[in-house]
C-alpha cells in the first residue's frame, strides 16, 4: 500500500492513515472521470476534483456557500448571471484556474446537449476579465441557479478543448480545482490523494481515500468487518450489521433527502376523487411503515412533502406542525359514496427495492381494514419505470429527489407541465396532476430571485399537497450514510448539518472531507 | 493328466427376487491338451461356469459351493478359487487365458492390437525388453494369421474375423495351459468360423494347450471337440466323447438336441425338436429340471434328482471314452438307443 | 430403495405445496412486529426481518417454486417429445433442421440466455418466467429422444407396425412414444430439478416476480437482508435446503428409473455370503 | 402361381449412416446388385447368404420397406408403381414381413390382443369389436397359440422367444397377406424351439397357399424346410435350385464352400484346410464376380466382368464362369 | 478430419444463431434504457436532455434490416457499442476488463471439478459396494443444490463466522494489480471461496455422470478381458475402463459448460467478483442492451469454442472418430 506520498501532513508527527469511501455499488469501475457523465463516471470526480462555483447545502434550504466563485449577480430579468471568482485557484497541474474556464464549461454544455443533463438554456458564455463570467439564458433562469453554479463542475479549458468529443471523453488523467487528485486507478480500486496545492490552505486533512469497488452485498460484509471507514449504503440491520454496540465509533447519520410518495393514478376515475385520497391517506399507518418496512431509518414525512426539519420556511404556517394521524371511520365515512366494488386498485412496486415491497404490503393491510382491496404486484425495476413514466399503472410508490430547496421537489411532483398524457413517458408528476394554480406558483417562484416570495410560493404549493392530496406522502427517503470516528473525526451530523452526510452525495462529499480532522489517539 | 478339475460347483445370481442358481454340482474335468465342448441352450450357465473358473464373476454372482483345482505340469496342485490377488493375476493368463464371444467387445476400442499384446507381456514378462515384446507380438499376430502391419490397428479398423484372431493372439501371448473359449465365432458367418477353428485346432497341435469350447451349436462342437459336456437348467447333464455323443446319446436331451438338427448330407431324416420353452432358473421343476420337456419322463423324474454317473455297462469305456449321463432312464444309464 | 425415499420426498413436498397452504391458512407476505425471531414455538422456523412467518413463506413458497418447476418442465417437454420424436422419426431434411435447432438451444448457456431474456421481460409472472425457462431448458432432453428415437424406430416392431400399415403419426405417439416413457420420465424430472434451480436463480438475482413468495425470492430477501451477516441462518437454510431437498427427490427418482433401465448401475447391496467372487 | 416377384433388384445405399452428414458424400453401399426373384403361392423358397450379403435388404425391397435403387416388383404378374397412397398401402398389406428378433418385433408396451387387432382394424377386416375378438382368437388358434384366452392378454415380456414368433406371425397373417416374407425368423431362438416356429410356417404356406421367403443363414435348414434355394453372396445373387440337388451337387464354388464350411458332424471327408480370407466389402465390392478373390478356382475372365445367367435345367441356375464345368474340383 | 469440418460448421451456424438472437431480443422485447437511467436519477434530469441522451445512445429508428446489417459490421469490427451503465465506456473494454476473471475463476474451477469430479466417479464406480457408496446420496444432493446457496452457506461458515477466508471482491484493499507476487497471492486468496462454490456444486455431476458410464464400462467385455489378462487393478481401471469411460462424457462436460458458465454467474454476483456474470447482472438490470448483447455473446462464443476444444478431445481421444473418412 502506498500513501500520500509524504503530503499527510497535519496533526502530530504520525501520517495520518488513509479513509476508506464506500460511495455507490459497483462491482469493477471503469476508468471514466469525466464529471458530466451520467453513469460509470467514478464517484469523485466532482466534487473532490471538478469543483463548482457554489455550494447549496440542502439540509438547510437557502444556505449557500461561496466556492470558486465569490458571487452572483443577475440581470436582464434573470436571463443572464455574472459570477466572480475567487482569485489564485489553480489547476491540479499548475495552471491558473480563470474565467475562461467557466466560459469554456458552459459552452461546452451549449454545444453537447448530451452533456447538458440540467437543461440549461443557455445562449451564450462570455469571460468579462480573468475573474469574471457572464452566462446567458434563453428563459428567466432564477430557479436554476442551484443547477447553474451548485451542480456544473468546472472542467480545465486547456486541456479539454484539445478532446475531440467531450461526450465520450473519459478524462482518464483528471485535472481539478479540488481538494484531491487521482493517484492510482484499476478496476477494482481507485485511489486520490491530497492536491497539495488546493486553495484551502492545509486542507484537506486526510491525506488519502481509497475507493474499493464494492456490490451491494458485499459492502455489507465490509462494513461488518470494519473495512469501510465511510459509506452510504443501506444496511439492513445497521445495529447487527454495522453498530455492533459501538454506537460512539459506528455512527450513522440518515437525514431526508426528497420524499416518498404514494402515487395515485389521478386519470383513474374513482382515485381522481379526492375523498378517496384521502380516504386512503386516512387509512394509512405511516408510522408503521416506517418501523417496520423502513426499519425506522427514516421519518413520517411532513404533510406537505417537505423535509422537515430544515424547511420550516417553506411550509405554509397553518401547516407547520401538521402530522398525518390514521382515522380508520373517517376514511370509511368518506367511501360511503363510492361503489365498494370499485374499491380494488393494483399497487405496482419495483420488486428489487424490498422496502416499498415490504411498504406495500403493509398499505395493502391497511387499505383492507376501510374496505380498499389492494392487489400489490411487484414487477421488475424496468417494467416499474416504464409503467409508472407512461401513467399505466393504479397506484405506485415512488421517491422524489430533493434539491437544495423544497420547489426543486414540489415542482417535479406537481408541475403541469411534467404530466404527459397516459401512454407517454412523463419525467414527473407521474400521478398526472393537472392543476393552474400550481402551475402558476411554480411560476412565480421562478420568476424571482426574492427568497421571500420563493418561500411564499412554496407555501402555496404546501397547501395543496396537504388540501388536494395530489401524492400522498410517505416518508422521508433517507440518505444513507454510516462513517467511523475511530481514524477521524468532523463528520456531518443532526446537531451539526453543514452538509450531506453521504458520500455518493456530490459535491457534499467533498465538503464533509473537508471538514474531517485526524482523531485523538 | 487332467489340468482342471472342477467338483461340485455352485454359482448363484443374488438378486431381490431370490437366487438364481445358474451352475448348480458341476463337476468336469478338463485334460491336459484336449479340446473340451461345452454345449447348451442359451442360459444354461455355460458362460457362467467358465467366469467361475477364470474367476472373473462379479457381484452378484457368488461361488456357494465346489472347488476348481489346477495342475501345474510339474505336478503342484493350485486351489483357484482360494488364489490371492497377486496369486490370481499370475495364474490368469500365463496358466489360463480366455476368449470372449464377441471379439469386438473384448477388444479395448482406443488401443492398438499391438499394445493390447504388449500390455500382457509388459505385465507377466517384465523382463523383456521393449524391441522383444514388439518382435512377439508380430510373431503372434502372424501366427494366427494377421500380418504384421496390423499391429497398429485399432480393433474397428478389422474385420469379425481378423478380430477374433487378434483377441486368439492375446491369448497366446503367454503360452497358458488353458484356454477357454466362450462362443468365439457365433457372430462370424460359417465360412471364416471355418477358417478360425481350423487355426484353433493346428494351434493347440502346436502349443498343446488344453480348450474349454463353449457353442449351442452341437454340430459345431462335436467336430471341434474331443469330449463334450451338455449343460441343461445349470447342470451338467452329460458328457462323453465327441463320437460317442453323436452315435449314442444318453440323455433324452442330448438327443432331442441332436434330432433339433437339419442335416446337409444324407437322407432328410425327420426332426423332432423339443417340446416346451427352456425353464426359468429361479422357478426349476423339482426333480429332473428336463422331466417337463422329456418325452421319455417317468413319474420318478419328478422327484428325484438323477445324478452324474459313468455309464453303467461300460459300453462307452470301449472305445476309451468315459461317458457320464445324469438321467434316471434305464437305472441311470439313459437312453438306450442310436441317434 | 432409491425411488421410495425419492417419491417420498416428493410426495411430502408436493403434499406441502397442494394441502400445505390449506392447512396453514396466513397470508406470507404478512408482516408482523416481531422480526428475526429464531425458531420458536410460534415461529417454527423463525421470522423475516419484517416478521413474515418463515414456515408459511416455505409452504406457500413450494407451490410457487414446484409450480414452475412443472409447468417448465411439461412445455419444455412437449416441445422436446415434438422435435425430438417427430425429428428423430422422419428423419431427412426435417430432422437435419430440427437437430441443428436443438444443438444450437443446447450449447447456448442456459442460464445466462434467462437471465437475458428476464431481463427483457415485461411481465415476470409465474407463467412467463416459466416459459422461458422452459424456451431454454428443451433441447437437451430432445437431443435424447431424438437419439431413442433413432434407434427405436430401426427396431423391428416399429418396422412391422408401418408394414402392417399404421400411420406415422400413430406409431410416433403410439409405438414409439411408450417405449420412450422411461427416457420421457427422465428428462421430465431432470427438467423439473433444472427448471427449479433457475427459477430460484432468477428469483434470487431478483428478475422473477419478487411480490409472489417462492424459494428463490425468500432467498432473494434473505440475501438483501443480509440474513448471513445478521446470523439468521433461519432465514436462508429452510428455502436452499427446500429446493436441494426437492431435487435430490428427483434426481433419486431419476436414478431409480435408470436403475431399472440399466441395473448395472445399482449399487450392490447383497452381503456375499464369504463367498469367493 | 408366381405371386411375387422381384426383377434386377439394386439397392445402393447413399446416405449416410450415423451422425455423418451432407458435408462430403460418402460413397454408396452396393447392398444389392441385380437380383431377381419370384415367390410361388403355396411354397417356401430361401434364401441363403453369409451375414451382411443382403438378405435383409432383399426382404425390405421385396416388402417396399423402401424402394429400389432400381428393378421392378410385380405383384401377380402386374409391375407396381405406386409408392403411397391407397396402392402403396394397399401393396404393403398383400407382403408381410416377419423379422429376424422377436424380441424387438413387438412393442414391449402392447398386448398380444392389440398386436393382432390393429392390423384388423387398419384394413377393416374387423369393424366390430366383437368381431374383432373372434378373429384375433383364430389367428392365435392359426399359430398354435392355445388356449387362447390366456395369450390374448400377455404381454410380450410374458411370453418365450418362440411364443413371440408366433405372434409376430400371426400379426404378419392378420392383414391376410399373400406373400410372407421371413426374416432369419428362427436364428435368435434356441435350437430346440426353432423347429416349431419354421413348422408353423411351412403348414401356413401348405395350407392357406402362401407365397414364403425364408431367408437364413444356415442352409441346412433351407434344405429341410424350401423348396427351392437361392444362394446370394456379396449383394449378388449366386447360385438357386431345388433346394435337394442345390445342396447335394452345388454348382457354383461359393455354393460348395458354404456347404463345406458348415458344421456336419456326420462329414465323411473333412474340409481343407486353406484360409479364405474374408467376405468383401460391399462399398468397394470386387470388380467381376464378386466371388472371385476368395475362389480356389477363379479363371482371369473372373476379376474383370460379372458372370450371367447360366440356367443348368430343372430350375436350377448359377452365375458363375464354369457352370458348364460340373464340378471344377473334381478336375 | 471431416468429422471436426462438420462440428466447426456447426458451431459457426450456432455462432450466427447467437448472434442473431442477440440483435432480436432486445428488438422484439419492450424497454427503453434511457427512462430507465431518469428514473435511477429520481427525475433529475430534464426531458430536453432526454432526447440528446437517446441519441448518446445510438438507439436508432432505422429498419430493423439495416439494424442488424450496421450490427453485423460493427461486430465483425469487432466493436460491440457503448455500455450504458457505464457510458461512453465501450462494451468490448467492459467485458475485456472483467472476461478474464472469469476465464480464470470458471476455467480453474472447472479444471479441479472436473479432475476429481471424474476421479471420484472412476474410483466410485470401481470400488462399489464399499463406503465409497456413502459418497452417492451426498452427491446426488449437491447436484441439486443451487450455486448460489452453496455460495451462501460457505460465505456464511469460512467468510462470516470463522473469517478464513474474504468474501467479495478480487484482491485486496491494500494491493494494487500488477506483477507482483504480493498481488498474485491476494487474488488467489479472494479466488478461494468462489472456486470452491463452483468446484463442489459441479462437481457432483461429474461424478454421477462418471460413474455411470464408467459402470456400464465396467460391465464391458473388454474390461474383463483386461482383468482376465492379469493386469494390475490399476491399469484396468484407468487404461481400460476409464479411458473409455470418459470418451461419452467429454461431450456431456462440454455442454455442461454452459451449465456452469450460468453457475457462476450466480457465484460471482454473491461473491462481488469483477467478472462477466457481475456485469451480465447489472447490464440487465440496467436494460444495458449494449452490455447485455455483447456479455451474452461473449458467452455463447465461449462455450462454442470450449465444446469445439472438446470435439477436438473426442477426436484425439477416440481412434474411431480419427479414422472417419474411409
Ligand atoms: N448378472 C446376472 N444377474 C442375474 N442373473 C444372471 C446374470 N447373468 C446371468 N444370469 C442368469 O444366469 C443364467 C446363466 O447365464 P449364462 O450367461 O451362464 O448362460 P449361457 O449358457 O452362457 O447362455 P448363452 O448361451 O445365452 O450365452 C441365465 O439364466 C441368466 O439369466
Ligand atoms: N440403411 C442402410 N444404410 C446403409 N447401409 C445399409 C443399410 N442397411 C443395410 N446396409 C448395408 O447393406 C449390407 C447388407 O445388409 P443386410 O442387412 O441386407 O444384410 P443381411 O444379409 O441381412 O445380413 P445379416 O445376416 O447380418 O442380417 C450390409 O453391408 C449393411 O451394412
Ligand atoms: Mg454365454
Ligand atoms: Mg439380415
Amino acid at each position: 500500500g502506498c500513501s500520500g506520498g509524504g503530503t499527510g501532513g497535519s496533526g502530530g508527527g504520525e501520517k495520518a492513515p488513509p479513509l476508506i469511501i464506500h460511495a455507490v455499488d459497483a462491482g469493477t469501475f471503469q476508468e471514466d472521470f469525466n464529471p458530466y457523465h451520467l453513469e460509470g463516471v467514478n464517484f469523485g470526480t466532482s466534487g473532490m476534483i471538478h469543483e463548482t462555483l457554489m455550494y447549496f447545502n440542502k439540509l438547510m434550504p437557502g444556505e449557500i456557500t461561496p466556492w470558486l466563485a465569490l458571487k452572483h449577480e443577475w440581470s436582464d430579468k434573470g436571463k443572464s448571471v455574472t459570477f466572480t471568482l475567487r482569485q489564485g485557484v489553480k489547476w491540479s497541474d499548475g495552471k491558473p484556474f480563470t474565467a475562461d474556464d467557466v466560459a469554456y464549461t458552459f459552452q461546452m454544455l451549449k454545444d453537447n446537449p448530451e452533456l447538458n443533463r440540467n437543461a440549461l438554456e443557455i445562449t451564450g458564455t462570455e469571460a468579462l476579465a480573468p475573474d469574471k463570467v457572464r452566462i446567458d439564458f434563453e428563459n428567466t433562469s432564477y430557479a436554476k441557479l442551484f443547477n447553474i453554479a451548485g451542480n456544473s463542475p468546472i472542467v480545465p479549458k486547456h486541456l479539454w478543448e484539445k478532446q475531440k468529443d467531450p461526450v465520450t471523453f473519459t478524462n482518464p488523467k483528471p485535472v481539478g480545482t479540488g481538494p484531491y487528485t487521482l493517484s492510482k486507478f484499476s478496476a477494482q480500486l481507485y485511489e486520490m490523494v491530497k492536491n497539495p496545492s488546493y486553495w484551502q490552505p492545509g486542507k484537506p486533512e486526510v491525506p488519502v481515500l481509497r475507493f474499493p469497488a464494492y456490490t451491494a452485498n458485499a459492502v455489507q460484509t465490509a462494513l461488518q468487518q470494519g473495512e469501510v471507514d465511510w459509506a452510504g449504503a443501506f444496511v439492513p440491520d445497521i445495529q447487527k450489521i454495522y453498530v455492533q454496540g459501538k454506537p460512539e465509533q459506528n455512527k450513522f447519520f440518515f437525514p431526508p433527502e426528497g420524499v416518498v410518495t404514494l402515487l395515485p393514478n389521478l386519470t383513474h376515475p374513482i382515485l381522481s376523487k379526492p375523498e378517496v385520497r384521502q380516504a386512503i391517506s386516512l387509512a394509512v399507518d405511516r408510522d408503521k411503515i416506517v418501523r417496520v418496512a423502513e426499519r425506522g431509518y427514516t421519518k413520517v414525512a411532513h404533510p406537505t412533502g417537505v423535509p422537515m426539519p430544515g424547511g420550516e420556511a417553506y411550509v405554509p404556517p397553518e401547516y407547520k406542525d401538521a402530522a398525518f394521524k390514521v382515522d380508520l371511520a373517517k376514511a370509511k365515512e368518506l367511501l360511503k359514496g363510492i361503489d365498494p366494488a370499485k374499491l380494488k386498485f393494483t399497487l405496482l412496486v419495483p420488486s428489487p427495492f424490498t422496502d416499498w415491497v415490504n411498504a406495500a404490503q403493509l398499505i395493502r393491510e391497511d387499505l383492507a381494514k376501510v374496505g380498499i382491496t389492494v392487489d400489490t404486484r411487484g414487477v421488475a425495476f424496468q417494467d416499474w419505470v416504464s409503467k409508472v413514466g407512461k401513467g399505466n399503472y393504479e397506484l405506485s410508490i415512488r421517491a422524489t429527489a430533493a434539491g437544495p430547496t423544497p420547489y426543486y421537489q414540489m415542482r417535479s411532483m406537481l408541475f403541469g407541465g411534467l404530466a404527459e398524457p397516459v401512454g407517454e413517458s412523463a419525467t414527473g408528476n407521474y400521478q398526472r396532476w393537472k392543476d393552474a394554480e400550481t402551475d402558476r406558483l411554480i411560476e412565480e417562484y421562478a420568476a424571482t430571485e426574492d427568497e421571500a416570495e420563493q418561500q411564499k410560493a412554496t407555501q402555496g404549493l404546501g397547501k395543496i399537497m396537504v388540501e388536494k392530496l395530489p401524492t400522498l406522502p410517505l416518508f422521508y427517503s433517507p440518505s444513507w450514510a454510516q462513517y467511523r470516528t475511530n481514524k477521524y473525526v468532523g463528520w456531518p451530523s443532526e446537531q451539526d448539518p453543514y452538509a450531506m452526510p453521504s458520500p455518493y452525495t456530490s459535491p457534499d462529499a467533498a465538503v464533509v472531507l473537508l471538514h474531517l480532522k485526524p482523531a485523538a489517539k | 493328466m487332467n489340468v482342471l478339475e472342477i467338483r461340485d460347483l455352485g454359482v448363484d445370481y443374488l438378486s431381490q427376487t431370490g437366487a438364481v442358481h445358474a451352475v448348480a454340482d458341476v463337476s468336469l474335468d478338463l485334460r491336459r491338451g484336449e479340446i473340451l465342448g461345452l454345449a447348451g441352450e442359451s442360459g444354461s450357465g455355460k458362460s457362467t461356469l467358465a467366469n467361475a473358473v477364470a474367476r472373473l464373476l462379479r457381484p452378484p454372482a457368488a461361488i456357494t459351493s465346489g472347488s476348481v483345482v489346477y495342475h501345474r505340469q510339474d505336478g503342484t496342485a493350485v486351489d483357484v478359487l482360494a488364489l490371492k490377488r497377486d496369486e490370481l493375476r499370475a495364474f490368469r493368463w500365463k496358466e489360463l487365458a480366455v476368449v470372449f464371444q464377441s471379439a469386438m467387445n473384448s477388444l479395448n476400442p482406443v488401443s492398438t492390437v499391438g499394445a493390447q499384446i504388449d500390455d500382457v507381456l509388459r505385465i507377466h514378462a517384465p523382463k523383456m525388453s521393449r524391441k522383444d515384446r514388439a518382435e512377439r507380438a508380430v510373431e503372434l499376430l502372424q501366427r494366427v494369421g494377421i500380418s504384421a502391419d496390423r499391429r497398429r490397428s485399432y480393433p474397428h479398423e478389422l474385420s469379425g474375423g481378423m478380430r477374433q484372431r487378434a483377441a486368439i493372439a492375446i491369448a497366446l501371448a503367454l503360452n497358458p495351459e488353458v484356454i477357454i473359449m466362450d462362443e468365439p465365432t457365433t457372430a462370424l458367418d460359417v465360412v471364416v468360423q471355418r477358417d478360425i477353428l481350423h487355426e484353433i485346432r493346428a494351434l493347440r497341435e502346436e502349443y498343446g494347450f488344453a480348450v474349454v469350447f463353449i457353442t449351442h451349436d452341437l454340430s459345431l462342437l462335436m467336430e471341434i471337440s474331443d469330449r463334450i459336456a451338455i449343460m441343461y437348467a445349470g447342470r451338467v447333464v452329460e458328457t462323453g466323447t465327441a463320437e460317442a455323443l453323436h452315435r449314442t446319446p444318453r440323455h433324452p436331451y442330448t438327443l432331442g438336441l441332436l434330432r433339433s438338427f437339419p442335416r446337409l448330407h444324407g437322407p432328410r431324416e425327420e426332426l423332432l425338436g423339443i417340446p416346451g420353452t427352456p425353464p426359468d432358473l429361479r422357478s426349476l421343476p423339482p426333480g429332473c429340471a428336463f422331466h417337463p420337456r422329456c418325452g421319455r419322463a417317468m413319474e420318478e423324474c419328478s422327484t428325484r434328482l438323477p445324478l452324474l454317473t459313468r455309464g453303467a455297462d461300460g459300453a462307452d469305456g470301449a472305445d476309451g471314452s468315459d461317458g457320464e449321463v445324469a438321467c434316471l432312464l434305464n437305472g441311470g444309464r439313459g437312453v438306450e438307443e442310436a441317434s | 430403495m432409491k425411488i421410495k425415499i425419492g417419491f417420498g420426498i416428493l410426495v411430502f413436498f408436493a403434499l406441502m405445496a397442494l394441502v400445505g397452504p390449506l392447512l396453514i391458512g396466513a397470508d406470507p407476505a404478512a408482516t408482523s412486529e416481531d422480526g428475526l425471531q429464531g425458531p420458536s414455538a410460534e415461529h417454527w422456523l423463525g421470522t423475516t426481518q419484517t416478521g413474515q412467518d418463515i414456515l408459511t413463506q416455505i409452504v406457500y413458497g413450494a407451490r410457487i417454486s414446484m409450480g414452475v418447476g412443472v409447468l417448465s418442465a411439461v412445455i419444455a417437454n412437449l416441445l422436446a417429445i415434438l422435435v425430438g420424436l417427430v425429428g428423430g422419426y422422419f428423419g431427412g431434411a426435417v430432422d437435419e433442421v430440427l437437430s441443428v435447432l436443438t444443438n444450437i438451444f443446447l450449447v447456448l448457456p442456459a442460464l445466462p440466455l434467462i437471465i437475458v431474456l428476464a431481463g427483457y421481460l415485461p411481465q415476470r409472472g409465474v407463467g412467463s418466467v416459466a416459459v422461458v425457462i422452459a424456451v431454454t431448458g428443451w433441447a437437451w432432453g430432445a437431443r435424447v429422444l431424438r437419439a431413442q428415437t433413432l434407434s427405436v424406430r430401426r427396431r423391428d416392431f416399429v418396422q412391422a407396425a408401418r408394414a402392417s400399415g399404421e400411420g406415422p403419426l400413430r406409431i410416433i405417439f403410439f409405438e414409439i412414444m411408450p417405449v420412450l416413457l422411461p427416457v420421457i420420465a427422465t428428462s421430465f424430472l431432470a427438467t423439473v430439478v433444472a427448471a427449479i434451480l433457475a427459477e430460484a436463480g432468477l428469483s434470487f438475482l431478483g428478475l422473477a416476480d419478487l411480490s409472489t413468495v417462492s424459494w428463490g425470492s425468500m432467498l432473494y430477501f434473505a440475501q438483501n437482508g443480509q440474513a448471513l451477516l445478521i446470523g439468521a441462518w433461519w432465514w436462508f437454510i429452510p428455502p436452499g435446503l427446500c429446493i436441494a431437498l426437492i431435487g435430490t427427490g428427483l434426481a433419486l427418482v431419476n436414478f431409480g428409473i435408470d436403475e431399472i433401465a440399466n441395473p448395472r448401475l445399482r449399487t450392490v447391496k447383497v452381503k456375499v455370503r464369504k463367498a469367493r467372487t | 402361381m408366381i405371386v411375387l416377384e422381384g426383377r434386377n433388384l439394386t439397392k445402393h445405399f447413399t446416405s449416410a449412416r450415423g451422425p455423418r452428414g451432407r458435408l462430403g458424400r460418402r460413397p454408396p453401399v452396393r447392398a444389392v446388385e441385380d437380383v431377381s426373384i419370384a415367390l410361388r403361392a403355396g411354397s417356401v423358397s430361401a434364401l441363403v447368404g453369409e451375414s451382411g450379403c443382403g438378405k435383409s435388404t432383399v426382404a425390405r425391397l421385396l416388402a417396399q420397406v423402401y424402394p429400389a435403387t432400381s428393378g421392378d416388383l410385380l405383384l401377380r404378374g402386374e409391375p407396381v408403381r405406386a409408392h403411397r397412397g391407397a396402392a402403396f398401402r394397399d401393396y404393403r398389406r398383400q407382403v408381410q414381413l416377419i423379422f429376424q428378433d422377436p424380441f424387438s418385433s413387438l412393442n414391449p408396451f402392447h398386448r398380444v390382443r392389440y398386436h393382432l387387432a390393429r392390423p384388423l382394424r387398419i384394413h377393416g377386416h374387423a369393424r366390430s369389436d366383437e368381431q374383432e375378438r373372434t378373429m384375433v382368437a383364430e389367428l392365435l388358434e392359426r399359430v398354435s397359440l392355445t388356449p387362447v384366452e390366456q395369450f390374448m392378454d400377455k404381454l410380450p415380456h410374458e411370453l418365450s422367444g418362440g411364443q413371440r414368433q408366433r405372434v409376430a406371425i400371426a400379426r404378419a397373417l392378420a392383414v391376410q397377406p399373400v406373400a410372407l416374407i421371413a426374416d432369419e425368423p428362427v436364428s435368435m431362438l434356441d435350437v430346440s424351439i426353432r423347429l416349431g416356429v419354421l413348422r408353423l410356417l411351412e403348414e401356413l404356406a401348405k395350407e392357406s397357399g402362401l407365397a414364403l421367403l425364408y431367408i437364413t443363414h444356415d442352409i441346412a435348414s433351407a434344405r429341410y424346410f424350401a423348396e427351392d434355394i437361392t444362394v446370394m453372396y456379396a449383394g449378388r445373387l449366386i447360385e438357386s435350385g431345388p433346394s435337394e440337388a442345390l445342396t447335394q451337387s452345388p454348382r457354383h464354388p461359393y455354393t460348395r464352400l458354404l456347404l463345406e464350411s458348415a458344421p456336419d458332424p456326420d462329414r465323411v471327408t473333412p474340409p481343407d484346410a486353406t484360409r479364405h480370407g474374408e467376405p468383401p466389402s460391399l462399398i468397394a465390392p470386387p470388380g467381376g464376380c464378386r466371388f472371385h478373390p476368395r475362389c480356389t478356382v477363379a479363371l482371369p475372365v473372373c476379376s474383370s466382368e460379372a458372370p450371367g445367367r447360366t440356367e443348368l435345367g430343372e430350375g436350377r441356375w448359377t452365375h458363375c464362369w464354369q457352370a458348364e464345368t460340373p464340378d471344377p474340383v473334381a478336375r | 478430419m471431416r468429422f471436426l469440418a462438420r462440428r466447426l460448421g456447426f458451431y459457426l451456424l450456432t455462432a450466427w444463431a447467437a448472434i442473431t438472437l442477440n440483435f432480436l431480443i432486445p428488438r422484439l422485447m419492450p424497454g427503453d434504457p434511457v427512462e430507465l437511467l431518469v428514473a435511477r436519477m429520481k427525475g433529475n434530469v430534464e426531458p430536453e436532455a432526454i432526447d440528446a441522451m437517446r441519441r448518446a445512445f445510438g438507439i436508432s429508428d432505422a429498419s430493423l434490416w439495416q439494424q442488424y446489417l450496421d450490427y453485423l459490421g460493427n461486430l465483425a469490427r469487432g466493436e460491440l457499442g457503448r455500455s450504458i451503465t457505464f457510458f461512453p465506456t465501450e462494451v468490448s473494454t467492459v467485458i475485456a476488463d472483467s472476461l478474464p476473471w472469469t476465464v480464470a475463476l470458471v476455467g480453474v474451477a472447472t479444471l479441479i471439478s472436473y479432475l476429481i469430479g471424474t476421479s471420484l466417479g472412476v474410483l466410485m464406480a470401481w470400488k462399489r459396494g464399499t463406503w465409497l457408496d456413502g459418497v452417492l446420496p451426498a452427491a446426488t444432493f449437491m447436484h441439486a443444490v443451487p450455486y448460489f446457496w452453496v455460495a451462501l452457506a460457505l460465505v456464511f461458515v469460512f467468510g462470516v463466522t470463522l473469517q478464513w477466508f474474504p468474501v467479495s471482491r478480487a484482491y485486496g484493499l491494500d494491493v494494487m494489480p500488477g506483477m507482483t507476487g504480493e498481488f498474485a497471492a491476494s487474488v488467489l486468496y479472494h479466488a478461494a471461496l468462489p472456486a470452491i462454490t463452483i468446484v463442489i456444486a459441479s462437481m457432483a455431476d461429474r461424478i454421477l455422470g462418471m460413474r455411470n458410464v464408467m459402470v456400464t464400462t465396467l460391465g464391458e467385455d473388454y474390461v474383463v478381458m483386461a482383468e482376465a489378462k492379469g493386469l494390475t487393478s490399476r491399469r484396468v481401471m484407468w487404461a481400460y475402463a476409464a479411458r473409455n469411460a470418459i470418451l461419452p462424457n467429454i461431450t456431456s462436460f462440454a455442454l455442461s459448460l454452459g451449465f456452469v458458465v450460468g453457475g457462476s454467474v450466480l457465484t460471482e454476483i454473491v461473491f462481488s467478483y469483477p467478472g462477466i456474470g457481475s456485469m451480465l447482472l447489472k447490464g440487465v438490470e440496467n436494460e444495458d442492451f449494449p452490455l447485455m448483447q455483447g456479455i451474452f455473446l461473449v458467452i455463447s462464443l465461449a462455450v462454442l469454442v470450449a465444446n469445439f476444444l472438446a470435439d477436438l478431445a473426442y477426436v484425439v481421444l477416440d481412434p474411431r472418430t480419427r479414422q472417419e473418412s474411409e
